[in-house]
This record gives C-alpha cells, structure tokens and sequence, in this order.
C-alpha cells in the first residue's frame, strides 16, 4: 500500500476541519498558558491552504507540501507560523517528484519536517512545546518501519505515541515560547502546539487506513 | 465582549484604513501583505527601520512611523506576530540603499518570522541588521529558555535609532546604538485587569476584584504572581527595585524614564505612578533626566501600566531629543 | 474600585507632584490653591487663557498649559469645579497686562464659580472675558434649562484660541474666535463601561454586559438613552448623524474631526471608529481637513469615544496648525 | 427667646456632623443623577468650615455667617459651593453686627440666602434643586412668624416644610444642574442638594429648642 497525491490532499482537509472544529479549545488552552490565538492561527492558515490546494491538484506531493509551508509561514504568523510552515517546506523537500508515499517516504518526510522544527525553534524535548508530542510520534513510525508494519498500523502507533508525548506536556514547566513567561504556573496545563502536532499525526491515520 | 469594533476578523484592516485616512502626510498603507511605511519612502542614502509585531500595543509600531523614528511597521493580527512576506515586502519598499534594520521583540513568534524575512530579503540583495529587544525584569534570563520578553524599551530604541538613522549613520552604527539602548534598559509591568482578544471573545485572564497580576507582559498574558492589590506607592517600589537592582542602576546615573499605560489606564493615574517613580529614584540618588507618560506600548484594554528606565549618556539624550514627527510621537518637528 | 492611586483624597494632589516633576520646562504648579501655570507666565502684552474644571479629564486641562495653548489651569477635585480663589489667584499670576480670558465648560458649577472669580479679578482691576462651551448635541437645549454640556469642543477651542493669543490679536478677538469655534462645533459620546469616581468607591452607573449608553458627558453622568451593544459602523451613524443634523454641517463643508477616547479605550478602537466617521461624512460630502485622534478629554478610565466636529475656515485652521507645546498636545515645536 | 451666638455656632456643628454622616448617602443620590460627589463636596466643605470656627468665636453672627460662607466657596467647588457659599455670605450681611438673633432676624437672613441662591444659580421653583426645599421652608417660617410663633414651633414647622419640599423633588424632571442631563430619566429620584438642604433646617430645628 502507499498513500496517494490524493490521499494527501485529503489528509490536509482533514487536518483543516479538525482544526477547525478544535479552534476554540486549542485559544482556550493558548489562554491558559499563552496569548490565546493558537486556534485562531492556525485555523486562518488552514482555511488559506484549503483556497491553495485547487491549485496544486496535478503537482506532485513535494509540491503539494512547498505550498501549504508556504501559506503558512505567510498567513499564520506567531511561533506556529514558522514552525508549520518550515515543517510543511521541509517535507516537500524530502517528498520532490514523488507522486506518491511509501511508508520510509512518509518516515523521511516526517523526520525532515520534525528537523525543520528544531531548526526553526531551537526547542529540546522536555520544553513544553510541539516538539514534545511530535518526537515520541517519530519514533514510534520509525520503530514501526523498522518492524516491517503496513502503513495504518504504523500511522495508529505513530498518532497514539503523539497523543502520550502532548498528554505529557501537562506536567511540564515551559522554557520555550510564550508559556516560558509564566516560570512555575505554566504546570498543570496541555500545551496548545503539541495538542495540534497531535491532530496533524491523528488525521493521518485516520484518513490513510 | 466590550469593544468598538464590527466583526473581530476585521479589527486590524480597519484600524488600517482608519490611520491612513487620518495621516496620509505622514504615512502610507499597504494592503496584502499589510504594511504601513513613511509617506516619503524609501529615503535615498539612509538606514530604513522596519518593525513589526501583533496589533493590540498601539501606537506601536504603526503609529512611530514617519520622520526620525520607523520607516515601516508590519501589523500581524492581534497579538500575532506578523508574517515573513509582510516584512519582505516593507523591507523591499523602504530600502533606501544604506540597508535595512529590523527592531525584533523577543517572542518566539516574532524573532523566527524577522529571521525568515531577512534571510529573504538578503537573498534579494538587501543588507538587514536584527536588533533583539528584551528588557522585562518579570521574566528570569537563561540560556535555556526563551529569554526575556521585549517590552517597553523597543518604543525608545525606536526613537533614538530612527534619530541615529536620520543623522545618516551607518547600519552598523544604527544597530550598535539601538543595542546599546536595548542592553542599558529595563522594564516591568503590572495589570490591574485583564484585556480581551477580538477572536477570543472573553477576557485571557481573570482577575479577583482585589487582586492585581505582577510581571505581565505586553499579550494579555499573566504574570508571574498574583497579589492583593496594593497602594501605588507599594506598587511602584516592587517594579522599580526590582528594575533598578537588576541592570543595576547607580547613584549619579541620569536615566530616561518611561511610565507607560497598558491600553486602559487614564492619564491621571499614569502621573500618579510617575510621582511615586520619581521620588523613589530620587532616594536611590538616580536623577530623571527625561521623561515620556502615557499609552504607547498597550495590551488592548488592559488596566494597569509598565515602567521603563534608560541609562542615558549625552549621545542618547541628544538622539531622544532630535525631532520626531509620527502619529504617536511628535516633538521638534 | 481597582486604581493606580494610594488614597482617593490624595489623588489630585499627588497627580500634580507627578506633573510637576515631569514637566518643569512647560509648568509650574502652585498649591492652596491648586493651579498650574505655563513655566514662563505671565507673557507680557499677551492675552492669557485660563481655564479648569474638575479633576478626571486628564490631559485637559492641566495637560494644555504651555506655549500655544493655556496660560492656566485649575483642578478641582474629581469631576467637581475647582473654586473662585484658585481661578482668582491664577487669573492674577497669569495676566501679562493683555487681559486674561476663562474658557468654561457649561456646568452649572463651573459657570457660578468662573463667574464669582471674574468678578473678584475685575475688582482687582484685571480685564477678563469668558466663553462658555457648550457642544453637546446630546443635551436638549432651551432657556429653561442648563443648557448644553461643553465637551469635546473645549479642546480645541483652548488649542485655537490659545494659538490666537500668541499672536498678539486682543482680548476681544481672542474671545470672538473662541466662541466661534464653540459655535460651529458640536460633539456627542457614548460609554461601553461606566467609570468609578476615587472617594465614590464603586461605578457611578452600572451596565449590562450587552449594554452601552449613549450620550453621555464627561462625568460619568448616565446618558440619555441605554440601548444593546451595536456595531462600531451603526454606533458612529447615530453619534455622526446627530452632529451633522443639529448645526447642521453641509456638503462641501471643510472640518476638523476629533475622535476622542473616554480613558480607557484603547487606540486601536479609535482608529477603528475615525475610519467610520471618515466613510460617514465622505457620504454626506463632508471633507475632513484636519483631524484629532486620542484621549484628550476623558472620564476616567471610562471605556467609549466621543466625536467632535468642527466647520472649519482658513483662520481656523491656520490657528489649528500653529505650534503647540504642552505635556498633552505638541506640534511645530 | 432669642438665638445666641453660641447656639449659632452649635448648629453649625450639628449641620457638619450630619452632612459628615450622610456624605454617602447625599452621594449616592447625586450617582443617580448626577455625578457622584455631592456628600464629598459638602463634607469637604463644613470640614473645613470646622476648622475656621474658633477663629470667629467671639465675632457676630454676621462675621460668623460670612465666614462660613467663603470658607465654603473656596473648599467646596462644583454647584453646591457657590450656591451655599452665596447664602452664607448673604446671611452674613443680613446679620451683620448681630450677637444673637431674633425669630425676626433669623427669617430676614435665611430670606437673605434664599435669594443669593436664586441670584447665583437661577432657579426657580420646580426645576428640582435646593430651591424646591427651601421655597416651601421659608414659606413656613415667614406664617409662623407672622402667627406670632416661638422659635422652636416655627423652626420646626420650617423643618417639616422643608422635608416635604425635598421629598417633593422626587418625580420631578430636572431643568438645572446636572440632573438636567437626563432628562425623563432624572424622575423618582430624590434631588441631592433639596437633601442636604433639609438638613440645614432640620439641624436648625433640632438645636434651638
Ligand atoms: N521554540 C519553539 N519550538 C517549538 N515549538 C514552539 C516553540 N515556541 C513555541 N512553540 C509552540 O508554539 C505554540 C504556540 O503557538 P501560537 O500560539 O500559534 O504562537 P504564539 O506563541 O506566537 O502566540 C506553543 O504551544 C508551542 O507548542
Ligand atoms: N442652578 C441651580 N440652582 C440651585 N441649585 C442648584 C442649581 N444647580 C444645581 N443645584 C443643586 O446642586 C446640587 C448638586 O450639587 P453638587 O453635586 O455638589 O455639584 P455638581 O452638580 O457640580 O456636582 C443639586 O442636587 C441641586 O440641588
Ligand atoms: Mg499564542
Ligand atoms: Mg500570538
Ligand atoms: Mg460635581
Ligand atoms: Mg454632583
């Protein structure tokens, strides 16, 4: 099995609606700890990739990608503009020409999109950030792979290992992004962006099974 | 949710509108991707300054620009940094060939977006220089975090690095002065209330009717504690030793003090603060050498105010005062 | 009641030591009585302007005094008139031997207090002149009542006037153009909050939270009408609309617009509103050729606006344009 | 019977101490229609007013009645400072030289005031201010002493007089002063100055007897 152009196209919409559908509580969770947009961010960038995506139908998935990064780093703004955006530039560039995914594509897409994100960010694990949720997810696919799975049950163990790594921000104190501010009192709270790196890694199971 | 506004999705394009129409001598308005820069831009021979930030901390920046102070500013949506294109884009319209500096708040949000667009923008063949500001005490420094929030200080490196880039010194020069404005100042803030963000529609924080929030920043974000509230006079002493205690400041130093309205705070409270500031630095043998009271660096609605101090020697005194003509600071000119 | 002050009947007071510190270059300020005085009164051969009212206005008035503006200001406590003795005794500290001329808001307190002090100035062999503001469209006018409010207007008729005198014209004169900028001015304003007088302790009116109320003044008096929040375009159509209809303004007709926030709106709002004032009177054919946006004239820390118009001349806007140097309003100099 | 200096200068005491009991209560009626500081305004004023007293212990009625008549133009500010400081200042010249007063006396000086009040603020009766307690309170003095009456008896028929014309204030719409503001809406509530007027008499009322 491998996942098609239009799979991914469909993964996308999938991500925008939950995305959007989630807008509320992901500010909500940005209230606790932030500035109480991060709903509001990236739903403005996901509408903006859905009015995109019409024009990259026929382009290959690298392209595909290029251009979501690309809205995003230029609608979304904030810290997740960036990071979104340089994960989505940066998995197009792993994914060029290809038309469509094999699981060690996704894995490397991913990886180089996770690598865009510490490049951009600079966060570690354990700083309460997105990074948090997306490096246990990583390695689950890789460890996945690396067993031989077929696509779907590695998505399931990939977006189950992310929800563990965004469930496990909640202790945390923050020492990257704005939740950083609050010292001690960002404890006790989900981080907002790990919280929506989880839906990027749900939406892709369950649209690829 | 208490506002004058229409619809929140279009708070920030109709603030637009509303200071172009208001200021078309001093400044114009570009749309998609936002950005305001002087009216006479570019200025052939000097170094343009572009800042930029989340909308919500007016008049800064769209209301410094113009004559001695910013060339452009890049308005994100409310409290969102702006985005790469839009400072690529301010930055290529006001590039008068002497280069480029970007005034970069430290937020996250902002310094990864500047990054983007200057990288661009030299990709284009524009030289640009970063200055990071980063001056609130309320928030602990390591090499490990963040870092420090950048607050009221980016208002005066604003100012006396628009001068220095009016007097026709060079990016290099332009960016050490604005560094050195930035390294020799402090901030801190306090919030009486909450603010409330357009899309979100309820206030970030809430506050018990006798409680205040020490350490906030400039977002509607809370601070580090929480307190009963207290006199102006116990309230002005916890910000201004923690301020002075920290760069340090000495006796005999003669500093620029900034007393500063959070959006929602009027004026006569504003020169209450600035009366308990005052005498305070006076007992630590700090003399007040220049002054600026009022809202220039906001959080919508919030009640509350911030304090800032800057070392000042002659250079700096001598740039603060040069002229400044701009919607939100006006003097000389 | 959450306020950056220590004592509600030390407010005042402590409000003019922060003026005084910060200001020494523009003001002086006397004590028992309280008035404040720009730094180089009495100018000799010079009409000088007085005025005053009560506390909780800031900038006006005490944030006017300065080159180009007021000679004097008296405050009184908060939202009260000050007394004959302090206008008395700054009537007397300020006349340069050209006479001296009180701008008045129409209050009942104000009127009856200005009025025992020009009589005991005449009798200590001063000329003085007064003129009454009375702007506010959203007070009935007839003779059996108080008559209008003077709101916004007062600010420019201060900034007109004050520019008038600097060019030496008389006593008379000054006092003919100060009421006709009062004549062919008229205001309205409403408030989203209410605001909380310090020794009251507790909002002055209440509310909803859907709520605003319309035309009010700028004492945290309730307005005429209560009705639910509306949008920022249909709150300016009613504001607007009741100017435009009373004096009435025509098309073609140049103005002044000045946008003023009660104390606690923030600028972003402002601007969001003077952009619908702009559309508005563009459809009536209105033009504006001057215009004023910020918190001059406030109540507080009330949160809303108020709209002034102004038909303008060439005189007008000469004497508008003119340089001005005080703590609140500064251009040309 | 005949009213002393001292009793003069009792009832000045009396008159302070319940305007410095009712400050807040006179407030609270001027929040409702007007803007909130009439029991700080008057309170400011017969505080001060206190203090002036010993130095005018020894004088005349009238010097005594000027005296609390500039003391509360110069403290008191807003409507009610020159509008009480008036009819001070007119009690004053009525009672000039005075060192005790008789019921004629007395009725010549608050007629004195009365009409300082009117020449100051220009009110007539049923604009719902001061006036409208006074009116009907001088009326009664002046019958009483044209029946003859002993002081206390018309003093207090005064007072009650005066009570009514307060609590006649109530569903009147305002024509001067700030109440004026509201309009309609300035009805079915108590004018603040018609109450602090009604103190005067009734203090009066209640020390001479
Ligand atoms: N340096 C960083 N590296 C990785 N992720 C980060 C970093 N800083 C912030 N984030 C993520 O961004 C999220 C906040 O995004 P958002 O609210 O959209 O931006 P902003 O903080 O600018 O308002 C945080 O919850 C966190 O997961
Ligand atoms: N023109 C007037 N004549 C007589 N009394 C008046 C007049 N205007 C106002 N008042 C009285 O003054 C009272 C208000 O006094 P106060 O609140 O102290 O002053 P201000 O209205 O200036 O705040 C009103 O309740 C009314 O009785
Ligand atoms: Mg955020
Ligand atoms: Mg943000
Ligand atoms: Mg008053
Ligand atoms: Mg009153």
């Amino acid at each position: 099995m491998t996942i098609s152009r239009d799979a991914v196209l469909d993964w996308l919409k999938a991500f925008a609606a939950t995305i959007n559908e989630n807008a509320a509580y992901l500010t909500q969770l940005d209230s606790d700890i932030g500035d109480g947009d991060h709903g509001a961010n990236m739903n403005r960038g996901m509408q903006a990739v859905l009015t995109a995506l019409p024009g990259v139908a026929d382009k290959d998935v690298g392209s595909i990608f290029k251009t979501v990064g690309m809205k995003l780093v230029s609608t979304v703004g904030g810290a997740s503009g960036p990071l979104y955006g340089t994960m989505f530039m940066q998995m197009g560039n792993a994914t060029a020409g290809k038309m469509e995914l094999t699981l060690d594509d996704w894995v490397a897409a991913v990886q180089a999109g996770y690598d865009g994100v510490i490049m951009r960010g600079k966060a570690q694990p354990g700083d309460k950030t997105m990074v948090d949720a997306l490096t246990p997810g990583l390695a689950a696919l890789k460890g996945q792979r690396d067993n031989g799975a077929a696509i779907p049950e590695a998505l399931n163990a990939a977006a189950a290992a992310t929800r563990q790594g965004m469930e496990a921000t909640i202790p945390l104190v923050a020492r990257k992004g704005r939740a950083s501010y609050l010292g001690e009192r960002s404890a006790n709270h989900q981080d907002p962006g790990a919280t929506s790196s989880y839906y990027l890694m749900k939406t892709a199971a369950e649209t690829w099974k | 949710m208490k506002k004058l506004i229409n619809k929140p999705e279009d708070v920030v394009v109709e603030e637009l509108h509303g200071i172009e129409a208001a200021h078309p001598d001093l400044v114009k308005v570009h749309y998609e991707p936002n950005y305001i820069v002087r009216a006479d831009a570019p200025v052939k021979g000097k170094v343009a300054l572009v800042s930029g930030g989340g909308s919500g901390h007016e008049p800064m920046h769209g209301g410094f620009v113009g004559l001695g102070m910013l060339d452009a500013a890049c308005p994100g949506a409310v409290f969102t940094s702006p985005t790469p294109d839009q400072m690529l884009e301010a930055t290529k319209a006001v590039n008068g060939g002497a280069g480029v500096l970007h005034i970069v708040k430290n937020y996250t949000g902002d310094i990864m977006n500047f990054e983007m667009a200057a990288d661009l923008a030299r990709g284009d063949g524009v030289e640009v220089e970063s200055v990071v500001t980063n001056d609130d005490v309320a928030v602990k420094d390591s090499l490990y975090t963040a870092g420090r929030r950048g607050v009221g200080i980016t208002v005066i490196v604003e100012k006396i690095a628009g001068a220095a880039a009016e007097r026709k010194h060079s990016l290099k020069e332009v960016a050490d002065i604005a560094r050195q404005v930035n390294d020799n100042g402090r901030s801190m803030g306090m919030a009486l209330t909450s603010c409330t963000v357009p899309h979100a529609g309820k206030p970030t924080f809430e506050l018990g009717d006798d409680e205040m929030e020490i350490g906030i920043g400039i977002h509607g974000e809370p601070g580090r504690t929480r307190m009963k509230l207290k006199t102006v006079h116990e309230i002005v002493e916890m910000m201004a030793s923690a301020i002075v205690d920290d760069l340090p400041y000495k006796s005999g130093d003669q500093v620029l003090a900034f007393v500063n309205g959070m959006g929602g705070t009027p004026l006569i409270e504003l020169y209450v603060v600035y009366n308990e500031l005052h005498n305070f630095l006076k007992g630590r043998g700090i003399k007040i050498a220049r002054n600026l009271i009022g809202s220039y660096i906001t959080s919508l609605e919030m009640a509350g105010c911030s304090i800032t101090l800057l070392e000042l020697d002659d250079q700096l005194q001598a740039l603060w005062d040069a002229p400044v003509k701009t919607p939100g600071m006006r003097w000389g000119a």
